[in-house]
C-alpha cells in the first residue's frame, strides 16, 4: 500500500480528532472550499465522469511523472469529498497510484460509507478513471479517455 | 402536532421494527415498499410446504401449486376490479410490463403514427415508447406539464388526434406528487380508438384501482411498491385488446405447438408468460393484496393525507422549495442555494432515508432546470414521528450547509 | 439395495418433510428443485430486515442493499468460475435470458446466417431462436441425435460451416439425461468465430459449472432448478461479445442518460438489468450457491450417480422403454403397451410426484414417435427410499393397467 | 343444478362403492372400455381439442336439441373419464347444460383432483368447447368451432 504524504497525513490528523458526523460534515465543507475551482473551458463532457448521480469534472495530468489532480463539481460536501480524494492521490506516481487502498482511506477518515455510496457520488469512478488515464499516460497524455470512464466505474 | 399521527398498521411490517432499531426511519417508500407480516408468511409457507411448477399438474403437489397459482391470479384481478383475470400477466415489474406492451404491440403501428406520454412519466413509461418509436420510424410527442406541475389536460387533449395510435400516462407520477384525473384524456382516446396504457405504479400504491371504472387497454404496476414481493409485476390488458399482442418471449408455459420451425403461442394471459414463473412471489403478493382489501381503505387514506399535510407545512415553514404542487403520497424539494446532493447525504447521516437524485425521471427535471431534487416519500405505515425526525435533521443539515 | 442409500443433505430440505408428511415423494426436480433452509433464512432475512432499492445509495439501507446485491453478483460469478462478475447479468430464468439474447444479439446477424440448435433442446432453448431467424430470415438447423439419443457429434461438426453465425446446445437434456462434453464443439466454434450459447439450466444442477474452462460466449441458467429461489436466472456474457449486446428492455436503472427523444445505456451488465430486480431472490440465491459450495461437491456427484444407476436398474428390470441411454439426473421412459398419461396418472394417485408428458421438448418426442413419456429426475437429496416408494408404486401401476 | 339422469346415478352409485383409488382405477378403465371409438374420419385437427396434455376429440351434436357426445383418446383412464363426462352431459339441452357442476361431479365420484388437473387432461376444456358449441347450436350446428376451444380451455 503506498505511504501517506505528509499533507495526507495532517489531513487524518484532522479527520481523527473529529466527534460525530456533524463535526466531519463541518470539516468537509472547509476542504470543498480547498478545492481550486476548474476553469469553465474545462467544464466539458470530455473531463465529465460519468457514474455519478451529481457531475464531476476530472483534469488528471502528469507534467513529471507524478499527478497532478484537478477537480470540480457542484454539491459542497462533495467538492470536499474530491478533496480528500486529491489530497490522498496528488503526487503519486501511475504505479504508487494503482497500489492505494481507497476504501482504507475513507475509512480511516470516518468516511467509509460515502466511498461505499459511490454509485451516486462517482468516487470511485473518479478514481478508475484516474487510474486508467495514468495507465495510459505515457502512450496519450491528453484529456481524451473520457468514453471508457463509465466502464471503469461500473466494472468496479 | 406529527407527533399526534399514530399509522394501526406500522406493527405489522417488521422491517420498520429492524429499521427503527438501527435508527433509520423509512421516507423512501416510493421507491419501494416495506413488507407486511403477512407477505413474509405466505413466502415462507410456500417455499416451506414444497415447492412445485405449476400448469403440468398429473401430481399432487404441482396440482396444488397451479391452483394457488391460479387463485392468486383471481384475487388479484379482483383487487384491481378487473373485469377476468384471464386479462391479468404477469412479469417482473411495471417496466417490464411496459417493455412487453411496447415489443408485444409493435404491429399496430405504421410509420408516422404517434405516441404520446406525459412529461411527467418515470423512465420506465417513457423509454421502451422511445425506442419503439425509433425501431417503427414514429413520432414521440410528450404532453406538457401546467404552471402547477400536474399535466396540462387542455393541452393533452388537444395533441391528441387522427394520427395518435398510443397515449402512455400516469395518474400519479414519482417526483411530482399530483393525482390526475385522467378521465376526459381516456375517453377521448376511447373516441379516438387510441391505444391507452396507465402506469399505475405509484397510483396504486395510494388509491385502489377499479379497472372495470377506469377503462384503460392497458394497466401496469409493480408488486414491490406495494407492499409485496420484489421480481413480481403485473400487466392487465382488457379484452377488446387481446388480439393485438403478439407474442414476445418464447419458450415453455406459453407455447401451444410447436415444431423445430414453428410455433404458436396459446391466448392470455399464459401466451405472455414464457418461462416458469415466479409461483411463490406472485402468491405472496395475492397474500398481500388479501391482506390489504381486509384493512379500512377510507381510514388509510386519511392518514395518509394527514401525513402528506403535516409534510407539506414543515417543508413550507421552512421555505424549502417544492416541485410542483405535491398532493398525494410524496413531495419534491430543495432547500434555496443548497445543492440536494449535499442535502441528501446530510439526511442520510442522521439516518433519514430519502432519496435525492433524478428519481428515474430526468426530463422532467432538466426541463425545471434542475439537477436534482430531495424526495420524501409516505406509506401508510409512516407516522408522526417519522416526520417529526426528518424535520430535526432537515433543520440539523439546513444550520450545517447555511 | 436402492434402500441403503442415504442422503446426507436431505434434512435441510424443510418442502422434503412436509412432502413426506403429505404421503408425497418428490422425483420431479428436473422441473423445480426443493429449498434448502438457508435459502428460506436469507429470504426471511432480507424480508425483515428492512428492504431498499440499489444503486440508488444515498442513505444507509440502500447502501445496505446495494452492497449485498454486488456481493451476491460477485458470489454467483465465483460459483459459475467467471472471469468478471461484470459479465454476469440476472435475468427471470433461463427464458428471459435466451430470449434477451435473441433480440439482443440481432443485429449481429445477416440475412441467410445459420443458427444450429441441437434437437434435444427444451422449447427455451428452440423457440426464441426459431422467432429470430424469422424475423431476420436467417436458417435455423437442427443438429440431429445419434442411436443413442446423444448429439451425434461428427455430424454437429460438419455442419459447423461459413454460414454458422450462432450455436445453441444444452450440455444435459432435461428429456435424454445425456451429459454431453461440448469441448470439441465449442472449439470449432470459437475457430469459426460462431457465438456459442449454452443452456446450463439442467447441467448447472449437477455439475459445477467452470465457465472460465468452458469458454462458451454466453452460458445460461435458472436459480429455481439450483435449489434457489424462483424469478432469477443468470446470463453470463463472455467480455469478448459484450459489444454486440444491444440494449433489450429500456427503464430504470439500466439508462445512463436521456432526454425525451434520446437515451443511452450503461454498460454490462446494469445496461440489460432494467427496472427493479429481485434484490432479495438474487441475494438469497448467491446464500444458496455458498452453501452449496460448503458441501463435497465429490460426494454429491457420487450419491447422484449411485441413485440414477439404481433407477436405471430398477426400470430395466421391469422391462421399460428407455428415452436414449440416459447417464445423469434423470430417464425418461414408457412401459410397453401402456400410455405414458395412464401410468402418470396411477403414480400421482399413489404420491409420486413424476413427470408425464412433451417436457417442453415436442419436437424431439416427435422426431422419436412418441406422444409422451414419463420422467424420473433425481436431486441429492433423493434417497433409496423414494426410488423403493417410486417402484412399488410403478408395480402396482403396471399390474391394473396390464 | 341440473339433475342426474338414471345413467349418471347409476354411475355415481358404482363410484360411490368404490374403496380406494385402485379400485376407482379399475372402474375408471372398465368405463373407459364403453366409450365408442371415434371413426378414423372425426379424428382430425378440427375436432381437436387444445389445452390437454394427450389429445382428446370431440364431436358434439344436437339432434333434437339435446346433447350427443363423441368423445376419443388415446389414454385408458382418460377415456374413462371422458366416459364420466359424456354420461353426466348426454341429453341435456344447452341450457341444461350450462348450469352441470362439473368440480361436484367429479367430486362425488371421488374423482375431484382429475378435474382440477385438467390443464393436462383436458376434462374442462372438453366441457368448454361442448358449451361453447352449445351456445352456438342454433346459429350453426356443424363442427367447426375448434378454434376457440384453447381459448375457452384457458379462460375457466
Ligand atoms: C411511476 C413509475 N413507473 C415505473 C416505475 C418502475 O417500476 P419497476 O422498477 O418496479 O419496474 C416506477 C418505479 O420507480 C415508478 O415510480
Ligand atoms: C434444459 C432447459 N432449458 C431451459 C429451461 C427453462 O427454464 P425456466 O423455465 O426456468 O426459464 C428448462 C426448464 O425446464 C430446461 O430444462
Amino acid at each position: 500500500m503506498t505511504a501517506l504524504s505528509p499533507a495526507a497525513q495532517a489531513m487524518l490528523n484532522e479527520f481523527s480528532a473529529c466527534k460525530g458526523w456533524e463535526q466531519r460534515a463541518r470539516l468537509l465543507l472547509k476542504h470543498g472550499q480547498q478545492l481550486p475551482a476548474l476553469p469553465p473551458e474545462l467544464r466539458t463532457d470530455k473531463q465529465l465522469v460519468r457514474g455519478c448521480e451529481s457531475p464531476v469534472w476530472c483534469q488528471p495530468d502528469w507534467p513529471d511523472g507524478r499527478l497532478q489532480l484537478q477537480l470540480d463539481t457542484d454539491a459542497r460536501l462533495l467538492k470536499g469529498l474530491l478533496q480528500v480524494l486529491r489530497v490522498r492521490l496528488e503526487g503519486l506516481t501511475a504505479q504508487q497510484l494503482a497500489e492505494v487502498d481507497l476504501a482504507d482511506w475513507y475509512s480511516r477518515l470516518g468516511l467509509a460509507r460515502q466511498l461505499s455510496s459511490s454509485r451516486s457520488n462517482g468516487l470511485n469512478a473518479v478514481y478508475q478513471y484516474v487510474l486508467y488515464c495514468g495507465g495510459r499516460a505515457g502512450a496519450d497524455t491528453s484529456p481524451g479517455c473520457a468514453g471508457s470512464c463509465q466502464q471503469a466505474a461500473t466494472n468496479r | 402536532m406529527t407527533g399526534t399521527l399514530t399509522s394501526a398498521w406500522r406493527s405489522e411490517f417488521p422491517g420498520l421494527q429492524q429499521l427503527a432499531a438501527e435508527g433509520q426511519t423509512w421516507l423512501d417508500s416510493a421507491a419501494t415498499a416495506q413488507k407486511p407480516r403477512v407477505m413474509l408468511d405466505a413466502l415462507q409457507h410456500w417455499y416451506a410446504g414444497g415447492v412445485a411448477n405449476v400448469h403440468r399438474s398429473q401430481h399432487r403437489p404441482g396440482e396444488r401449486a397451479t391452483t394457488a397459482f391460479e387463485q392468486a391470479r383471481r384475487d388479484i384481478a379482483n383487487w384491481l376490479g378487473c373485469d377476468a383475470a384471464s386479462s391479468l400477466v404477469f412479469t417482473r415489474g411495471t417496466t417490464e410490463s411496459i417493455n412487453l406492451l411496447a415489443y408485444s404491440l409493435s404491429t399496430s403501428f405504421h410509420p408516422g403514427d404517434e405516441i404520446l406520454v406525459g412529461a411527467h412519466e418515470h423512465h420506465a413509461n417513457l423509454l421502451p415508447w422511445q425506442q419503439l418509436a425509433r425501431r417503427k420510424n414514429l413520432v414521440l410527442r410528450i404532453l406538457p406539464l401546467d404552471a402547477a406541475g400536474a399535466l396540462d389536460m387542455p393541452a393533452a387533449l388537444a395533441m391528441l388526434g387522427p394520427r395518435s395510435r398510443l397515449l402512455a400516462v400516469s395518474p400519479l407520477s414519482n417526483v411530482l406528487g399530483h393525482m390526475h384525473d385522467l378521465t376526459p384524456l381516456l375517453q377521448r382516446a376511447r373516441e379516438l380508438d387510441v391505444l391507452s396504457v396507465i402506469d399505475g405504479a405509484q397510483y396504486a400504491v395510494h388509491r385502489q384501482p377499479n379497472l372495470a371504472q377506469l377503462d384503460a387497454d392497458f394497466f401496469v404496476c409493480s408488486a414491490h411498491k406495494l407492499y409485496g414481493p420484489e421480481g413480481v409485476g403485473l400487466l392487465y390488458a382488457h379484452p377488446r385488446r387481446h388480439t393485438l399482442l403478439q407474442p414476445w418471449q418464447w419458450g415453455g408455459e406459453m407455447v401451444e405447438h410447436c415444431d423445430y420451425q414453428n410455433a404458436s403461442a396459446r391466448p392470455l394471459p399464459l401466451g405472455l408468460e414464457a418461462g416458469t414463473p415466479n409461483t411463490g412471489g406472485i402468491i405472496a403478493f395475492a397474500a398481500t393484496l388479501n391482506w390489504l382489501e381486509t384493512l379500512d381503505r377510507a381510514a388509510i387514506e386519511q392518514h395518509e393525507s394527514a401525513l402528506h399535510c403535516s409534510l407539506l407545512g414543515g417543508l413550507k415553514r421552512r421555505g424549502m422549495q417544492l416541485l410542483g404542487q405535491p398532493d398525494t403520497a410524496l413531495a419534491c424539494f430543495n432547500a434555496p442555494g443548497i445543492h440536494s446532493a449535499d442535502l441528501a447525504m446530510l439526511l442520510g447521516e442522521q439516518g433519514i432515508a430519502v432519496r435525492a437524485g433524478q428519481h428515474c425521471a430526468m426530463p422532467v427535471l432538466d426541463s425545471l432546470g434542475l439537477s436534482g431534487a430531495v424526495r420524501v416519500s409516505l406509506a401508510f405505515y409512516n407516522n408522526g414521528e417519522d416526520l417529526e425526525r426528518f424535520f430535526t435533521a432537515l433543520d440539523a443539515a439546513l444550520e450545517i450547509l447555511a
